[in-house]
């Protein structure tokens, strides 16, 4: 039982939402919404699993003195300002000025920014490694990815605007890229995905593919 | 000299996420432990206020109370099983009957089943399909014939476009081994789903470097420009 | 003096346009006349708007109505300021008309979306003109369409517009669930090596050699993503072969309904390869849903406790390329799976295999081997040489123009 | 080891420092470059130019702070051009830090001295309404009623008491809507949702990253426009003819993409000359 029932739960839930999609007589016209709204309550419940499951772990570290013990004192510390910052300020938790305000400004977001950041380094090493003329498929890849690079940037306006050109030949080469080889690539791949989505999607509804539900009882 | 503590704690941050670039350091790690510790409190807050509480709590307890001071049944009483579900998740905690958690679970992978099989199937099937299916040789003439090649450019691109979509879905077959004719177009395929790759890089290359841009603008312009102002 | 004589000039200049006027109310709105008394006024009535045409929105839940209008005559060069749209009920009490919405000059039409299911309606459309006053005010001069037929607002069981849809559903499930049956009575499939895959095994004996951790990253999206199903049930495939070898797996995730499922997964994993005391249920750990945040923390992770293997399985964003260059930067054996298109070539680039969009669904029907599951696959490409053939044919069709084939496939907005 | 072999196996830190040079050091120059406007950005423009004054212009901001370098550029050019234009906005956004953002583009808008004559007001030529989670969610309940996904603005005030926002029910009455965005949700849910179900004109400005996937919406009609990253954003600055950080700061980005060039053309002679050099690659495809 302790399996059948979510079994069931899922084929008349997902069908459900199949069909939703073909009737926009009430009451399937607001089935999605519905989900949407209770999919986060049950994520905003679930959040406390993880949480409680981050300061154990942290906790544990603490207390048996683990390797880098210290830095798990910051996370709880770092983790208890927030939380008390935006409990203490309400619904308004976010208004500018706040101190939960103060912390996302000034230490969330240039955390968050710097780490987007450093992938430009990042991008650049994995570019110097996998661009490689080793054979047919690796030099097409190098000569897409050079060619859209140099029509992005100045380069035209740099080299080819002085010559009197009102033609810009690397961003029309560029873009004839993105709109046709490009585009027929992500096509094939889109529509691959497509058909792999509704293949996995079936496969839960009628209860084949289980494994998310794990085993036992 | 204009002292903003809040910039120097930014800047402190932001080289010290920098610093990982080198090698791993104490003063990444300290960085790295206040954005795990900060990051998960931001979001545990935020679904809290923006989830518990404006979409719970808002809908339920009108709900509950036009029931009770009225004897009215609203709509908003449907998320009283959104809560229960929401608690039923949270018997997690109690080892014995952690079992009903699946419920909501189940829940949560049917709807996701469902409503992906046709988002996925319309935007990425059916329209894609749709896209696909267009003259090769410029646009059609009014009169129903074939009108001559307009743009050298775009008939040489739509047939790309064509024998594209075509290779690389022939490369994604699995129920057939790839050799001989099939082989070769699926050798094709591979060659258009480079392209693809190395002219997404190419093009992120780009957006990349825009993000280091502003960083760096933060430090030059904000923090070390203000030490010095 | 001047007053009466503005006033007497208006009075005679309104007549003579009502007098013209046969079938059209014409108004002139004097409210800003009061105001503005020495003005010289000749305001010049535009011609009103032509046939009023109604319907009930098709496809949708009723409560909707659409408005449909010639343009007034003077409606060029600017002359007709803007369209009132004004409704009526037909059968209630209160039967004078009320302004519903605005159109802007060159519109000709606009949907009332506060029509309610059943109440018979008539609408008219208002053009309206601004002429000028002598000292430079603003007049609003109004002429009035004829009433349009009534018109009800209903709701509609089946959205015709979506048909196509239904007919690519209805084909493709119909051939997967098929070929599912037929694999079940014991048809032989043959499924093709996926080189990515070929390569858990090793990948995960790599490990085991080595002494070292497996990590497996179930992508950064929430179970509300169905590449975050794929992942983790490809996790349990690996879970499974990790128990077998007795290696160390470790799975940071970053939403706790991924952390909840994944411990389900990898807890039935150890007990079905006999080892039930060697699950632990940190195994699978949150450390933060932010994006970022679970970049830096798995980081530092890789670099402090270098993994032999790293898996990358499910949905990702830009966090994929700090995670794999990182990864690589230690010499781990990477293997990557995402339907995440703009993360593709990074996976590509850094990773040793990568499972490409479509592949990613397949994984675990390949892995695990099980017939029902393969026979899925089989059904996915028969589906696929089907959508070919009728590329195929359209593009034909299309390129010699005999039949607009493309349309047979085009979604109608609602 | 020859000094190819070297450059074969060059330790990525070096990589690393000269592409913080590259970018580090056009910066403190502070030269304007000159550029031109792709189509892409044309059509956008192009549309975006041609809205009657009066229109109601939907802007979702959809991004968050580490994004902003690539976004807000376009983001203050649209928002200053259609204060200037009198187009209507009505401002929202699908991510929590959206709507913050979307706040500093109007300020910066309001502060620029062609915008000192003009009076630009609250609830009446645009009003934001915030963040509403819920994701594709929130656009699909905009399909049927505004009103059900934003009951109240980030200021608090009720909808139905905003000017701006009286005969705005739902996607119908929205002439254009522009969308920035950053990732998900973002212009493939409101091409899904708004574009594909509600017939909403919708242009785009999008990372970088996010650009090659909407191309074949753009190729579609399903967009009007995109402005692509940064040069996206710099592009659009000189379309709406207000020239800002994009447009100075692409020279930096043209010196760290010549770095990244330079580094793939070194690495493919060695590679050719030493005639070795493991890739990744090889062992997959």
């Amino acid at each position: 039982m302790r399996r059948e029932i979510p079994l069931i739960i899922t084929a008349v839930v997902g069908i459900a939402f199949v069909i939703q999609y073909f009737i926009p007589h009430s009451p399937f016209d607001r089935f999605e919404q519905l989900f949407s709204d209770w999919f986060f309550i049950i994520a905003a419940c679930a959040i406390w699993l993880g949480a409680l499951n981050l300061l154990k772990l942290s906790i544990i570290k603490v207390q048996r003195q683990k390797k880098d013990w210290q830095y798990s004192v910051i996370v709880i510390v770092s983790w208890l300002t927030m939380a008390i910052a935006g409990f203490a300020g309400g619904r308004g938790f976010q208004t500018p000025g706040t101190a939960f305000d103060w912390l996302y400004v000034n230490i969330y977001t240039p955390l968050s920014a710097t780490m987007f950041a450093i992938l430009a380094f990042f991008v650049a090493s994995a570019s110097y490694r996998a661009f490689r003329a080793r054979n047919v498929q690796a030099t097409l890849l190098l000569v897409a990815g050079f060619l859209v690079m140099m029509g992005r940037v100045l380069f035209d306006d740099i080299f080819f605007a002085p010559l009197g050109w009102d033609f810009q030949p690397l961003s029309e080469i560029s873009s004839f890229i993105m709109n046709y080889p490009n585009l027929a690539g992500q096509r094939a791949i889109m529509i691959g995905i497509a058909l792999g989505t509704v293949s996995t999607a079936l496969r839960i509804m009628l209860g084949i593919e289980r494994s998310y539900l794990g085993g036992g009882d | 000299m204009n002292f903003d503590i809040g910039i120097w704690i930014a800047a402190f941050l932001t080289l010290g996420i920098m610093s990982f670039l080198y090698k791993d350091n104490p003063w990444y790690k300290i960085s790295e432990a206040i954005f795990i510790g900060l990051s998960a409190g931001y979001w545990f807050v935020s679904l809290f206020w923006q989830n518990l509480v404006s979409k719970l709590w808002d809908n339920l307890w009108p709900a509950l109370d036009a029931l009770f001071t009225r004897g009215e049944f609203t709509g908003g009483l449907l998320y009283l099983i959104a809560g229960i579900l929401g608690l039923m998740m949270l018997m997690r905690l109690v080892p014995q009957i952690g079992w009903i958690s699946r419920w909501p679970l189940a829940l949560v992978v049917g709807a996701t089943a469902g409503l992906q099989f046709i988002n996925y199937l319309v935007s990425n099937g059916v329209i894609q399909v749709y896209n696909t299916i267009t003259p090769l040789f410029g646009p059609v003439s009014e009169a129903g014939g074939i009108a001559p090649v307009t743009d050298v450019w775009h008939g040489l691109g739509n047939a790309l476009i064509l024998v594209g979509t075509f290779t690389g879905l022939v490369y994604f077959f699995f129920s057939k081994e790839h050799k001989g004719f099939f082989g070769g177009a699926a050798r094709v395929g591979t060659w258009f789903l480079m392209i693809t790759f190395g002219a997404s890089f190419g093009y992120t290359v780009m957006s990349r470097m825009s993000l280091l841009i502003g960083r760096l603008d933060f430090l030059v312009n904000t923090w070390i420009t203000g030490i010095f102002t | 003096m001047i007053r009466i004589a503005v006033t007497t000039l208006l009075i005679i200049a309104v007549t003579c346009a009502l007098a013209s006027a046969q079938e059209d109310t014409i108004q002139v709105v004097t409210d800003t006349l009061s105001d503005s008394a020495l003005a010289v006024i000749q305001p010049e009535v535009p011609s009103p708007a032509g046939k009023v045409l109604v319907n009930d929105t098709p496809n949708d839940n009723g409560g909707s109505v659409q408005i449909n209008w010639t343009a007034s005559a003077d409606d060029t060069d600017g002359r007709i300021e803007r369209y009132e749209i004004e409704r009526k009920e037909v059968n209630a009490s209160d039967d004078t008309y009320k302004v519903i919405g605005d159109a802007t000059a060159g519109q000709t039409r606009i949907t009332d979306n506060y029509a309610e299911n059943g109440v018979e309606y008539v609408y008219r459309v208002v053009a309206v003109s601004l002429a000028q006053a002598g000292d430079g005010e603003m007049l609003e001069v109004k002429s009035y369409s004829e009433s349009s037929a009534i018109v009800k607002a209903s709701a509609q069981w089946f959205n015709t517009n979506r048909t196509v849809v239904l007919i690519f559903a209805l084909v493709i499930g119909s051939l997967i669930v098929n070929y599912i049956s037929q694999a079940r009575k014991g048809k032989d499939l043959f499924i093709r090596k996926i080189a990515g895959l070929e390569a858990v095994d090793e990948a995960v004996g790599r490990a085991t050699e080595m002494g070292k951790k497996i990590y497996y990253v179930p992508g950064t999206q929430d179970m509300e993503n169905i590449q975050t199903i794929a992942g983790v049930t490809i996790l349990g495939r690996v879970a499974r072969l990790a128990a077998q070898y007795e290696t160390d797996l470790d799975v940071p995730v970053s939403r706790s309904l991924v952390m909840v499922t994944a411990r389900e997964i990898v807890k039935e994993a150890y007990m079905n390869v006999g080892r039930p005391d060697a699950f632990h249920e940190d195994t699978v750990h949150y450390l933060t849903d932010d994006q970022f945040g679970y970049a830096a923390a798995i980081d530092g992770m890789v670099v402090r406790e270098k993994p032999a293997t790293i898996f990358y399985m499910g949905a990702f964003y830009a966090e994929s390329l700090i995670l794999a260059e990182t990864g690589n930067s230690i010499g781990a054996i990477q293997i990557a799976g995402t339907a995440m298109p703009a993360q593709l070539p990074f996976f590509v680039a850094a990773c040793d295999y990568t499972l490409i969009g479509e592949e990613l669904f397949a994984a675990s029907a390949y892995l695990s081997k099980e017939p029902k599951l393969l026979g899925s696959l089989k059904g996915q490409d028969i589906s696929k040489g089907l959508i070919l053939a009728v590329i195929a044919i359209g593009v034909i069709i299309q390129t010699l123009g005999v039949y607009d084939f493309a349309s047979l496939f085009r979604i109608a907005a609602d | 080891m020859g000094f190819w072999d070297k450059m074969l196996a060059i330790d990525r830190r070096w990589i690393f420092l000269f592409v913080g040079l590259s970018l580090l050091i056009p910066m403190s120059l502070g030269i304007e470059t000159k550029l031109s406007i792709s189509p892409e950005t044309a059509g956008l423009f192009d549309v975006y130019e041609n809205l009657p004054p009066g229109s109601k212009v939907l802007m979702s901001f959809d991004y968050d702070p580490p994004s902003a370098p690539e976004l807000q550029p376009m983001a203050d050019a649209a928002v200053k051009y259609a204060f200037m234009h009198d187009l209507k906005l009505i401002i929202m956004g699908l991510w929590p830090q959206g709507p913050l953002q979307a706040e500093i583009s109007i300020q910066r808008a309001l502060d620029s001295p062609e915008l000192k004559d003009k009076e630009v007001e609250y609830g009446v030529d645009y009003v934001n309404l915030g963040f509403q989670a819920g994701n594709e969610f929130v656009i699909q309940r905009m399909g049927s009623d505004f009103r059900e996904a934003f009951a109240m603005d980030i200021r608090g005030n009720r909808y139905e008491d905003i000017p701006i926002l009286k005969n705005v029910k739902n996607f119908s009455n929205i002439d254009f809507a522009f969308n920035f965005s950053a990732g998900y949700p973002g212009t493939v849910e409101w091409v899904q949702v708004a574009v594909d179900r509600y017939d909403v004109v919708l242009g785009a400005g999008n990372t970088a990253v996010q650009a090659p996937l909407a191309y074949p919406y753009l190729g579609a009609g399903q967009l009007v426009g995109l402005l692509g990253g940064m040069r996206g954003g710099a592009e659009f600055e000189v379309a709406t003819g207000f020239s800002a950080k994009a447009t100075v700061f692409m020279l930096s980005q043209t010196f760290a993409h010549a770095i990244v060039i330079l580094f793939i053309i070194v690495g493919n002679v060695a590679y050719a000359i030493t005639g070795r050099g493991k890739s990744k690659l090889e062992a997959d495809r």
